[in-house]
């Protein structure tokens, strides 16, 4: 038992409530939601430690024994995963404060934001089906409203196809749920876990898997991912961040899981699967990505790319490839919405996202183009920035599992990430600075900070690649071995 | 009794899915609540429909229906309300704005 | 038959008559010509039939397991009180949404008066 | 394993890096900040001399620092004879560019602290690389010497043809990087090692391996970009927008070599094969000849000089290759006969860094003092420049490989090489060996000829002040330092080659050919007269032949005309880069087209393919009717009243009936939930469906009448099929799964909700103890939902920035 | 005969439903569509009554009054926007 | 101008409220073994609310119910989440609930949980949320 994995719920969520009913106070709104989420970073690395010092940690809600009650469970993975979440988060959070505006902050713009978090926090740490489900939702409809929050056209009509899919993806995951329920007839992923490994996955329950890869693909945007780039250029810029930094992420957190515990069996299908759309994800966000010449819809194709890869980590099955996967998972919520925060910045500068029209912007603004540059070789894994470790041990499992082309075509799509995030640098930076700062539009005042804390956060996940590593072998140790997940959710002796 | 269930929930997603497959935004929003039934009923017959009584104890009945599908159907329920609730009003907000519910006039590609 | 059977009969032969008359409602929803005299048939004898099954499940659990359910009380209650409402309700939007009567009709007493007072409020 | 002050020393470049912002705020323009950078490169070489004479015993020095340990990533410093080469010319070139740089970079009008800072990254970078024995450390520094030069070609950034020249650097030398990465990853698969010195050990199980091939194609690859070998060649003509200095620094004499290091440093791995032999010596000696070639084309000075540093690498490339033949001799005298080629390599290698750097530099000044670089525009400088004159004249004639200068000896040993490997028998070269002289010389006809036009075009013939763009003088003595060192070195060589020999070329040798180590290497001994040989009747064609045509050169040409591979290159890449984005756009376009039924149709067909598939062949597809529970009359008919509702949904031509039509479904499936036993599902239904359809009511007012939108037979049958795949995928897989229920549930523990949990009502219990938590966050869900609802209907911002 | 009367009510109160479909499908106006929906909400309620009887269980009682509170709540909704335009009104109205 | 008069429904609906009201109650307290619980009951009192709506109008009723109803459901929440975490003071898991027998003086011997408590934030939580879409939904023009 550990009640410290629910603190992480608790926190923003009662923030959030609290928010709400002290509607008008606008300041209090920005130190609480601060506060909370700084709050929900410690406990995150408190639960890193703990994870590290006395293994997988779990706490059955309402003191019910594991199968039968909801599992919260924390493993290194998702630990990981949480305090990555919560820095990024309280980046976007202080990218907002300046550049939301007071209509959004009025109109909910903080409790909204904390209920997304809280969604994605418990995406992350439950231990239970259906629950991922709910969490998933929590996650989803704050994601709705604050997409729409506003009501600009553009708002509203992505929000409708984006709402649309997802609704049609939440009937399908639970369609999955109930097939696997009539299959396995439990909830609890360590049971369902521990079930399926004593007799085996048969056609049914890989069919059934099958069906949770194209579930969990839709919200990772692994391969279904149309709905993505319409709806991360959308809204304004701390939103898009934060869900191009999150969103596709706890999707990629429910693959992992899934095909991890559950569904591991029979990795020459579904892993094989999960490969292919891999690499036709990759494919399609590197064309789209050179496709395009305004800058928010460069960085969503990005986040389609990167989708593919850490997917082609999880598809070789193999523990470097996880490991590398883990790594480049980290690595890629901080860059996201890094380069959305820049990309938003300099929209919100010059007034425009179309390349070319705008050039020269490093002469004025040379902190905040430097940072894009360091942005934007992190992005393609230009080393020692933070995305190096992961792609190179991506593409190494890749290659031990026998699928040259996935770990290939990983490579070669980061030459084209390169390729599109220097066609932002060199238009909008270089050239003949054409715009003086009594044109801007906007400003950079006060939207710095958390562009440097997060670029300083790339830097040093790079270079010091070191200190993170001990904790990224244990979580990919425990991905690969269930036991240790099954044993820490159902005790060592229920097998059952 | 599955057998007819499941045939009917085939149907109810058949339906729910050409609906969504449509231009008029009302009508895939009718679409997604038909298919939310679906999933419902479905739910319910992977559950196993044998016929005990109601889960509700200190009847005379000796053995219950399975209650744990019908307390998760009940959240699917709830938080399918919520959203069409909000898609709803999203889909009445949109006509309002930008005058239009086909879907195919909201691609919202050229204008860009 | 012993009496407790037939005491039992008791509650079962009151739904049945009250389906009856439900079932004759239906039959004049279908036959009447306009929506008032529909109207006449859908809330006056429905509200019967159901009140005859409800008030038959109250006796036939209060008769056969002494149980007194307060909640079908409540519903026959509640039925009671809000059907002819209902009915209300829904003849006065059709008069004044414009709905036809029907040729047979005779009279419109409200016509005249409506004409006098309340001319800009026909929605 | 730890920090020794050897790594410092090696990211010196990069900590001294951090500090030049600084001193250039503080003292620009007071002092050119370039002085302050010098001391780097200054201390590196002095400091790297020291290790001389410990490596020209054959000795070699480990040092490994951690990095990222826990993975097997550490700073493993190698210090070897081959390293140390490269090593010191990083650090002395550099020394002299920067001092070159002090006198060209004007310290008002230029920013210095940008183009320091990218100088020191570079530096540190290519130290990083010869020094390093981790692989993944390698490919670090090797991606940051990209990096570096991107930025430095684009230095200007103001033009477009800088940022062209440094988009195409950069992508090319990343390409290769990439796929060398690729090889790297084989490599360390094979070999199970990121150290190359213990992949080097394990040369039997690499060679042996099936991704030796792969492994070797994708690795070289990375050496053909970096030394702009055909075809990846054109980026280095492009990469001439840099500064001078620059040019003369990256582009001649150490990025480029880069990729001549990672051949070398891999012949012992890969060496003795066949593949790596005709792939690097064919690839090089096209390179050359394509280089040359066309480097007598060019009217730009420093093109011209582009070209040539192509041609130059084509040669050394061309020496490895020809020399890893050794390898499969191992040791021995017929082994020391081929070993020739790769002494000549690295002779040239650093004849090659003296004379091209010194020719840039004096390109650099004739750029900087007369304002053009264009040949036609110049001419007759000699009077005006004499001392420039002089170092050109050394440098060409070195290129060009006479004496007294060092080019003449390591084009002898070139031709050499050349000449022993049609003695080879193995890998087919007794069939076509004897291409390699008859292209070396052709190659080398055309380097004399280039040097003559570079030396005599120039400063020769008349000269036309009016062409020019300021009034041509002599250098300022500073700027002249550094050419006038290299020109002397260049001299120097010549006559005193075997210090060279003795301290470096021995141990680099033996770095390359760790078989010689044992017998302590082979006897060099470099001398400018070996008699009346192959190679010296060589040279002599070459230079009549070479007279002949440079004094012709206007009657031939014009065949140019007809002859312009590197404008087929460029074209080729220019049009692949349009190319690309207009198919990445039109493909892009086509599924993304805005449609969410277009996106809904992809899904949907995906899934019934995947999931359909699936159930089919995994032979999951299994019914069994048999537990079936039983059915009443009036379960058939709600069941058919469900089915009727739901086309009626479909088929309705108002909205109103279908939405009535929809609440007749919801309401019929709580009836079901009333059928089958599920009293408290029953009454949510209900309720949530009245409040549906209420709001489908509220907002449907709003909302347009459904329109007839003939869309044509094919949009309503695909949808069609579409859904009724759907439909048939989930009731097949419902049968399936019904039928193959392998688990009992575990809700039977449910049913002692009276003892656990005090509440007769099951489902209740399930919800509020049980799983009260999935009922928490459906109430936050809830919460939410209002809250989405309220701001959407109170809150509009119009369009007003730009932002959203 | 038990049996018999249950099966005679939910006969009749099917072909009750029916023709209340037939009315709503049919129209013509409005509040006949209305009205005959009402219905159908007042013979669900006899309808869960009945079975309620048949099986013995009190545990769907509840169903009854909720289908009842649905229903009337639905009628009188209805007939406000048709006789008004909207459902709920924002200002007082005197 | 004058307007249709509502005496008749304006009438009736005071007692159906109050029965509406009363059953609500009653299903929610009596979830814990019934059918009901809190979201249903929440769901009845909203519906009860909306009859109110239905039959005066916005401006009427918010004066004489006061309420902001966001507050009401985020408050419903706290209260859910409360009682959850009422079990940390216990060094029991999170939402761990507990129920015992009570003798009260006027109801007896009675069944008191945590759980009721938990319901009534459900309840209070749904009754926020669903009114304040409705309205919203009628509050706009």
């Amino acid at each position: 038992m550990n009640n410290a994995l629910i603190l992480l719920i608790i926190i923003p969520l009662i923030t959030g409530m609290v928010l709400i009913i002290f509607r008008k106070k606008i300041v209090f709104h920005r130190v609480a939601s601060a506060a909370a989420l700084l709050v929900t970073s410690i406990i995150s690395l408190i639960l890193i430690y703990q994870v590290k010092t006395k293994g997988i940690q779990s706490l059955q809600l309402g003191g019910w024994e594991a199968p039968f009650g909801i599992s919260f469970v924390v493993d290194m993975f998702s630990a990981l995963l949480l305090l990555t979440t919560s820095l990024v988060a309280f980046a976007c959070l202080g990218y907002a404060f300046r550049s939301i505006g007071t209509e959004r902050e009025a109109n909910y713009f903080y409790p909204l934001y904390l209920f997304l978090i809280t969604g994605v926090y418990g995406s992350f740490l439950t231990g239970d089906l259906f629950n991922l489900f709910v969490c998933f939702e929590v996650m989803l409809i704050s994601s709705y409203v604050l997409l729409s929050l506003g009501g600009t056209k553009i708002q509203l009509r992505e929000s409708i196809k984006y709402i649309l899919i997802n609704v049609l993806s939440s009937s399908l995951f639970l369609v999955g749920i109930a097939y696997l329920y009539a299959v396995v007839g439990t909830l609890n992923m360590a049971h369902l876990s521990a079930r399926i490994a004593e007799v085996g996955q048969d056609g049914v329950t890989t069919t059934v898997s099958l069906l949770f890869i194209i579930v969990f693909g839709l919200k990772a945007a692994l391969f279904l991912f149309y709905w993505l780039p319409g709806s991360y250029s959308a809204p304004p810029t701390a939103i898009g961040a934060i869900f191009a930094a999150l969103l596709t992420k706890v999707g990629i957190y429910a693959l992992f899981r899934t095909f991890t515990l559950i569904f591991y069996h029979e990795p020459q299908i579904t892993h094989l699967l999960l490969g292919i759309m891999g690499v036709a994800t990759m494919v399609l966000g590197a064309f789209g990505a050179i496709a395009f010449s305004d800058i928010k819809r460069i960085l969503t194709y990005n986040v389609i790319i990167s989708v593919g890869l850490i997917i082609a980590g999880l598809a070789s099955y193999s523990l470097i490839g996880i490991t590398g996967s883990i790594n480049y998972l980290v690595h890629d919520m901080i860059i996201k919405a890094l380069l959305f925060l820049i990309g938003g910045t300099i929209i919100s500068l010059t007034g425009t996202d179309k390349l070319g029209e705008v050039t020269g912007l490093i002469r004025t603004h040379p902190y905040l183009g430097w940072m894009f540059f360091i942005a934007a070789l992190s992005v393609s894994g230009i080393p020692p920035l933070s995305g190096f470790l992961g792609k190179v041990f991506i593409t190494k499992g890749t290659f031990e599992a026998g699928y040259y082309w996935l770990g290939g075509v990983g490579l070669m799509t980061s030459l084209m990430v390169l390729y599109s995030v220097m066609k932002i640098f060199m238009n909008a930076f270089w050239g003949e600075t054409n715009l003086s700062q009594e044109m801007e539009k906007g400003t950079t005042k006060g939207v710095m900070f958390p562009i440097v804390l997060l670029t300083m956060l790339t830097v040093l996940l790079g270079v010091g690649a070191e200190a993170m590593q001990p904790y990224v072998k244990i979580a990919a140790d425990d991905l690969m071995n269930p036991l240790h997940y099954i044993h820490a959710v159902l005790g060592s002796n229920s097998l059952q | 009794m599955e057998t007819l269930m499941a045939i009917t929930i085939g149907f109810l997603f058949s339906l729910g899915t050409y609906l969504v497959l449509t231009k008029s935004l009302i009508r895939i929003i009718l679409g997604t609540s038909i298919i939310g039934h679906g999933v419902n009923l479905l739910i319910l017959t992977m559950g196993g429909l044998k016929t005990g009584g109601p889960p509700l104890l200190g009847g005379e009945d000796l053995s219950y229906t399975d209650a744990l599908p019908q307390a998760l159907i009940l959240t699917a329920i709830v938080i399918n309300f919520a959203v069409t609730a909000l898609f709803l009003v999203l889909a009445y907000r949109s006509y309002k704005t930008l005058r239009t519910d086909d879907m195919e006039q909201l691609r919202g590609y050229e204008d860009e | 038959m012993n009496v407790k059977e037939w005491s039992e009969l008791i509650g079962p032969l009151f739904i049945f008559i009250g389906s009856v008359f439900t079932f004759l409602s239906a039959v004049g929803l279908i036959r009447l010509p306009d929506v008032y005299t529909r109207s006449h048939a859908a809330s006056k004898s429905t509200t019967l039939g159901v009140l005859g099954v409800l008030f038959g499940a109250f006796l036939f659990f209060l008769i056969t397991e002494e149980y007194v359910s307060i909640r079908l009380l409540l519903g026959i209650f509640f039925v009671f009180l809000t059907a002819p409402i209902a009915a209300h309700m829904i003849c006065r939007s059709a008069y004044r949404s414009n709905v036809e009567l029907a040729k047979e009709s005779v009279k419109d007493d409200l016509k005249p008066y409506l004409k006098e007072n309340m001319v800009e409020d026909q929605v | 394993m730890a920090w020794s002050w050897f790594h410092i020393i090696i990211l010196l470049p990069f900590l001294f890096a951090i500090v030049v912002p600084f001193l250039y705020k503080v003292f620009s323009p007071r002092i050119h900040t370039g002085w302050f950078v010098l001391i780097v490169p200054v201390f590196l070489f002095i400091y790297l001399l020291r290790y001389i004479p410990v490596v020209s015993t054959g000795e070699t020095i480990l040092l490994t620092a951690p990095w990222i340990p826990s993975v097997g990533i550490n700073f493993t410093a190698y210090i070897d004879g081959l390293s140390l080469i490269f090593a010191l010319l990083i650090s002395g070139v550099g020394a002299l560019v920067v001092v070159y740089s002090i006198y060209y970079m004007s310290k008002h009008r230029e920013a210095l602290h940008n183009f320091y800072v990218y100088i020191l990254l570079f530096m540190g970078a290519m130290l990083g690389v010869v020094f390093s024995d981790n692989i993944f450390v390698f490919y670090v520094f090797w991606e940051l010497t990209s990096i570096s030069s991107f930025l430095l070609i684009a230095y200007w950034y103001e033009r477009q043809r800088s940022r062209y020249g440094a988009q195409k650097s950069m992508l090319i030398t990343i390409f290769g990087g990439l796929s060398m990465l690729a090889g790297f990853v084989m490599l360390s698969m094979m070999a199970d090692t990121y150290s190359i010195r213990e992949m080097i050990s394990q040369k039997e199980i690499i060679d042996g391996h099936t991704l030796f091939l792969p492994a070797m194609i994708l690795l070289l690859l990375g050496a053909f970009t970096k030394s702009a070998q055909f075809p990846f060649s054109i980026w280095l003509p492009d990469a001439m927008e840099a500064p001078t200095p620059i040019s003369a620094y990256l582009h001649s004499a150490t990025m480029v070599k880069a990729g001549i290091y990672l051949v070398a440093r891999f012949t012992p791995v890969f060496g003795g094969s066949a593949e790596w032999f005709w792939m690097i010596s064919s690839v090089g000696i096209i390179t050359m000849l394509y280089g040359s070639i066309t480097a007598v084309r060019q009217i730009d000075l420093k093109a011209l000089l582009a070209y040539s540093t192509i041609s130059q690498l084509g040669l050394i490339m061309t020496l490895l290759g020809l020399g890893s033949a050794a390898i499969y001799y191992g040791n021995g005298e017929e082994s020391a006969f081929y070993a020739v080629a790769i002494l000549a390599a690295i002779f040239h290698l650093i004849n090659h860094s003296t004379f091209k750097g010194s020719l840039f530099m004096v390109v650099g000044i004739i750029d900087h003092e007369t304002g053009t670089r264009n040949i036609r525009r110049l001419g007759g400088l000699l009077t005006v420049m004499p001392i420039s004159f002089t170092v050109a004249l050394i440098g060409s004639f070195s290129m060009a490989g006479l004496p007294p200068f060092n080019g003449f000896l390591s084009k002898e040993m070139f031709f050499t090489g050349v000449v022993n490997s049609t003695s080879l028998d193995i890998f087919g070269m007794d069939n076509i060996g004897a291409l390699f002289p008859v292209i070396a010389w052709v190659a080398s006809v055309f380097t004399f000829i280039y040097s003559m036009i570079l030396i005599f075009k120039t400063f020769t013939g008349k000269h036309y002040p009016e062409r020019l763009e300021k009034e041509a003088h002599e250098a300022p003595t500073g700027m002249l330092i550094p050419p006038v060192i290299l020109a002397s070195l260049v001299i120097i060589l010549f006559f005193f080659p075997n210090i060279l020999s003795d301290y470096v070329l021995q141990p680099a040798l033996m770095a390359i050919l760790p078989a010689f180590v044992e017998t302590g290497g082979i006897d060099i001994h470099i001398e400018p007269w070996h008699g009346w040989t192959t190679e010296l009747y060589m040279t002599i064609g070459v230079v009549v032949i070479g007279t002949l045509l440079y004094l012709t050169l206007r009657k031939w040409q014009g065949i140019y005309r007809f002859f312009s591979p590197e404008g087929r290159l460029n074209i080729l890449y220019d049009q692949g880069i349009v190319k690309m984005e207009e198919f990445s756009l039109g493909l892009t376009r086509r599924y993304m087209n805005g449609s969410v039924r277009s996106y809904l149709v992809y899904i949907f067909t995906f899934m019934i393919l995947v999931v359909g598939g699936s159930l089919l062949l995994s032979g999951g597809l299994t019914f069994d009717f048999t537990n079936d529970a039983p059915i009443s009359f009036y379960e058939y008919g709600i069941v058919i009243g469900i089915i009727l509702s739901g086309v009626l949904v479909v088929t309705a031509k108002s909205r109103l009936t279908a939405i009535i039509a929809l609440g007749a479904v919801g309401y019929l499936v709580s009836i079901l939930f009333v059928i089958f036993r599920a009293p408290d599902l029953a009454l949510t239904q209900l309720v949530v469906e009245t409040a549906t359809v209420a709001l489908f009511l509220l907002c449907f007012y709003h909302l347009p009448e459904f329109k007839k939108r003939g869309k044509g037979v094919g949009f309503k049958l695909s949808n069609l099929l579409v859904s009724l795949g759907v439909g048939v995928l989930v009731t097949t897989l419902a049968l399936s799964a019904d039928a193959n229920r392998l688990f009992e549930p575990i809700s039977s523990f449910f049913e002692k909700s009276y003892e656990l949990a005090g509440a007769k009502n099951i489902v209740n219990a399930i919800l509020v103890d049980f799983r009260g938590f999935d009922t928490m966050m459906e109430i936050v869900v809830l919460m939410i939902a209002s809250l989405g609802v309220f701001t959407l209907i109170k809150l509009r911002l119009a369009r007003k920035d730009g932002e959203e | 005969m038990f049996e018999l009367l249950m099966l005679g009510s939910i006969v009749m109160l099917v072909l009750t439903i029916l023709a209340c479909l037939y009315r709503v499908w049919k129209g013509p106006s409005m509040p006949d569509r209305i009205q005959a929906l009402d219905t159908i909400g007042i013979t669900l309620v006899a309808g869960v009554a009945i079975f309620s009887v048949l099986n013995r269980t009190h545990a769907f009682l509840e169903v009854i009054l909720i289908i009842g509170i649905l229903s009337f709540i639905g009628t009188i909704a209805f007939a406000r926007s048709l006789e008004r335009g909207v459902v709920i009104e924002r200002k007082r109205v005197e | 101008m004058k307007r249709a008069n509502d005496l008749l429904l304006k009438a009736v609906i005071k007692v159906a409220v109050l029965i509406i009201l009363t059953f609500s109650i009653n299903l929610f307290f009596s979830g814990h073994h019934h059918p009901g619980g809190g979201f249903i009951g929440g769901l009845g009192v909203s519906a009860a609310l909306i009859l109110l709506f239905l039959t005066y109008d916005i401006e009427t009723v918010t004066e004489n119910l006061p309420f902001d109803f966001k507050i009401m459901g985020a408050i419903g929440v706290l209260i859910a989440v409360g009682t959850g975490m009422g079990s940390f003071l216990f060094n029991a898991p999170f939402l761990s609930q507990t129920y015992g027998y009570f003798h009260l003086p006027v109801f007896g011997e009675t069944e008191l949980a945590t759980a009721l408590l938990f319901d009534l934030g459900v309840a209070l939580a749904v009754i926020g949320s669903s009114v304040t879409i409705i309205l919203s939904i009628s509050e706009d023009e």
